[in-house]
C-alpha cells in the first residue's frame, strides 16, 4: 500500500467512524506495524493544517480522531449543530485539575487539597465523562483511583496525560494578577 | 428585619483564606496571622448556618488558625537541626499547593473555550459494515477448551435439570434443605484461588454445580473482593467473570473460619 | 470569503453533519448565493477525486454528503470486526455441551434440558462450525436433529473421538426410542 493510499484508508476510517481511533486498531485493520499508522497519521495531520481544510485530525494519547477546524465554529452552529458544552462551575474545574494533575488520585486526597469534601465534585465529573475510576489504591480501605477520561483531553484540548499545560511560577503570577482583577470584580458586584 | 449583605461564596476555607491574603496584599510566606484569623472568623460568623456540613469544614480551618495564633505567641520550637519552626509553615504549603491547582484550572478554562469550537461527526458507518460477522476460527473458538471440561460443563447442566425436573424428588412432600455453608464456600474459592492464580467464574464451578453452590460461591467470590483478596471483571454483559487474586493479597490474613462462622 | 476558505467551510458542514445538506442551507449559513455553494462543492468533490482522498463529495439532487470512497469499505469492515470477536460464552459452551453428548439431539430437547430458549445459541454455534443439522426426527413435527462437526474434533484430540457418543444408526433407533419414551414422561409432568 502507497503512502498516499495509506494515509486516504486512515482519513476514511476517521471520518466514518466519526470517534476517536486507536492507532493499533487501525494497524490491526491495514495489516500494519503501528509506527506505519503514527506516521501515515502525522502526515495527513499537517496536511489537514497546511491545505486549510475544513476537517483537522486531532490524537488522543494513542488514538486519533477527525474534528472540524475550530476557524469555522461560527458557521457550523448556524446550520443547528447543538454542541453539548457542559458548564463547569469553579468547584468542578478545580477538582478536575487536581485530578488531571494528581491523576491517578484517590478522594481523601483530592479532598486534602481542596479542603472541602468532593463527593458531589467528583461524581458529576464522572457524569460529564471527564473524569474515571481508575483502579484501587493498594492503601487501607482499598479506596478508588481516579483519572481523566479521552473525553476530558478533547475538551480541553489537550493530547495525552502527560501534555497537560505546565504549571510555570510565570504562568501562577499571570494568574495571580488576574485572580485579583477578578476578586476585584466580584467584590464590586 | 435584618439586612442581608450578599456576602461572597468561597469554594471552601482554603479558597476563603487565599482571598483574604490577596485582598490585604500580604506574602503568602509571611502571613499577618492575627489579622487574617479575625478576617476569617468575622466571615464564617456571618455565613449561613443553616449547611452543617459546609459549615464545618469552615470551623476546622478556623480552629487550625487560632492553634497557629496561640503557637506563634510562645517560644519557637526548634527541629532537630536547630532550626525554628515557623508554625504557619504547614498551612502556608496547603495553601501554596492549592493555590497551585486553582490557577491550573483557570488555564483549563481556557482551553476548553477553545477546544469547545472542535466539532465532531456522528458514527456513519454503514449497516451492512456494523453487522458483518467474521468467519469464527474454531481453533481460537476452543482455545484451551478439553473434552474433559467439555464433559464436566455436560454434567452440570444434567445435574441442573435433574434439580429442576425431578419426577421422584417433585413427589415427595417436602424438599429438604440443600446445606451449602457460606463459609466452606469461601474456603473453597480462597484455596481455588491460592492454587491458581486467575481463573473464570466458570472455571470455579466445573467441579461441582448446582443452582444453590452457585449462587452461594458467587457470594463468596463477593466476600473475597470486600477482603481485597480477589478482583472480578466481566468482559460483556453475562460474559463470563475473571477473578484474579489481588497482587500482594494475603489470603492467610483472613481469619475466614471465625468470620464466616454461622453465616450461610 | 476567498475560494479556499469556501470550500474549506463547506467541507467542515459536510464533516460535522455527516448527512446530505442542502445546498441553499449552507449558502444561508455562509450568507452567499447557492450559486458560490455549487461551484465550490463541485471543486471539493473533484479535488477529493483527483488527490485519492479516503472520502467522497456526492450530489444528491440539491444537496451534497460527504462519504467514505467506496474503496476502503473491506478496512471498514476489518476495523469494525476488532471489538466483536467471536467467543464461546457460557451459554454456548453449555449448549455444545449437550449437543456433544446427546447427539443426535432435537432442539426442544436441548432447550429441555438447558431449561431456556436455545435458538440463538444453536445458530451461534452452527455459525462456527461447531454444530450441524444431522437430518430430521421421526417425531411430529419431524424436528431437526444437531450434532457436531468434523471441525469440532477436529480440534479436539482425534483419538478422544470415542469419548463422545458416535452417530450410528443403532443410536438414532435408540434415541427415538427414548424420545417416544420421554413424549410420555412430559405428558405425565
Amino acid at each position: 500500500m502507497d503512502e498516499n493510499k495509506l494515509i486516504a484508508a486512515i482519513e476514511a476510517m476517521l471520518f466514518t467512524t466519526g470517534k476517536a481511533v486507536k492507532a493499533v486498531n487501525m494497524a490491526k485493520a491495514l495489516d500494519l506495524p503501528v509506527s506505519d499508522i503514527n506516521r501515515a497519521a502525522e502526515t495527513l495531520m499537517h496536511r489537514c493544517e497546511e491545505e486549510g481544510r475544513g476537517v483537522r485530525i486531532i490524537r488522543l494519547e494513542d488514538a486519533f480522531q477527525m474534528t472540524t477546524s475550530r476557524e469555522f465554529y461560527d458557521i457550523l452552529i448556524k446550520l443547528e449543530i447543538q454542541p453539548k458544552k457542559p458548564t463547569l462551575t469553579e468547584a468542578l474545574l478545580e477538582t478536575l485539575s487536581v485530578i488531571a494533575y494528581k491523576q491517578p488520585v484517590t478522594k481523601p486526597e483530592i479532598e486534602r487539597i481542596r479542603g472541602v469534601n468532593s463527593d458531589h465534585a467528583v461524581n458529576r465529573l464522572i457524569e460529564y465523562d471527564l473524569v474515571k475510576e481508575l483502579g484501587r489504591a493498594p492503601l487501607p480501605g482499598r479506596p478508588i483511583l481516579f483519572g481523566t477520561t479521552e473525553e476530558f483531553l478533547r475538551q480541553f484540548d489537550v493530547s495525552s496525560k502527560e501534555d497537560l499545560p505546565e504549571i510555570s511560577p510565570v504562568k501562577l503570577a499571570d494568574f495571580q494578577a488576574e485572580a485579583e482583577s477578578e476578586a476585584g470584580i466580584s467584590v464590586d458586584v | 428585619m435584618e439586612l442581608k449583605v450578599a456576602l461572597p461564596v468561597y469554594d471552601g476555607p482554603l479558597d476563603l483564606l487565599l482571598n483574604l491574603i490577596e485582598k490585604n496584599k500580604v506574602n503568602i510566606f509571611d502571613i499577618p496571622i492575627v489579622t487574617i484569623t479575625d478576617q476569617y472568623l468575622d466571615y464564617v460568623r456571618q455565613m449561613d448556618r443553616e449547611d452543617l456540613s459546609v459549615m464545618s469544614e469552615f470551623m476546622v480551618m478556623a480552629a487550625e488558625l487560632i492553634a497557629i495564633k496561640c503557637k506563634m505567641l510562645l517560644p519557637a520550637e526548634v527541629d532537630e537541626e536547630g532550626e525554628e519552626i515557623d508554625p504557619r509553615a504547614d498551612l502556608v504549603a496547603r495553601l501554596l499547593e492549592y493555590k497551585t491547582y486553582k490557577y491550573m484550572s483557570y488555564e483549563l478554562r481556557e482551553r476548553m473555550k477553545n477546544a469547545g469550537k472542535n466539532l465532531y461527526k456522528p458514527d456513519t458507518t454503514p449497516p451492512e459494515v456494523k453487522s458483518w460477522r467474521p468467519k469464527a476460527d474454531p481453533a481460537e473458538l476452543i482455545g484451551d477448551l478439553t473434552l474433559k471440561k467439555l464433559h464436566a460443563v455436560f454434567n452440570s447442566v444434567i445435574r441442573r435439570q435433574a434439580d429442576r425436573v425431578d419426577p421422584i424428588r417433585s413427589s415427595f412432600g417436602t424438599i429438604k434443605k440443600e446445606e451449602v455453608r457460606l463459609s466452606d464456600r469461601v474456603i473453597f474459592v480462597a484455596d481455588f484461588a491460592k492454587e491458581h492464580g486467575s481463573f473464570s467464574f466458570a472455571e470455579l464451578l466445573l467441579a461441582d454445580n448446582d443452582r444453590i453452590v452457585t449462587i452461594v460461591t458467587f457470594l463468596a467470590v463477593l466476600e473475597l473482593m470486600k477482603y481485597g483478596i480477589v478482583e472480578a471483571s466481566q468482559e460483556e454483559i453475562a460474559g463470563d467473570i475473571l477473578i484474579r487474586v489481588v497482587e500482594g493479597a494475603d489470603i492467610a490474613s483472613v481469619d475466614l473460619e471465625s468470620d464466616f462462622e454461622g453465616a450461610s
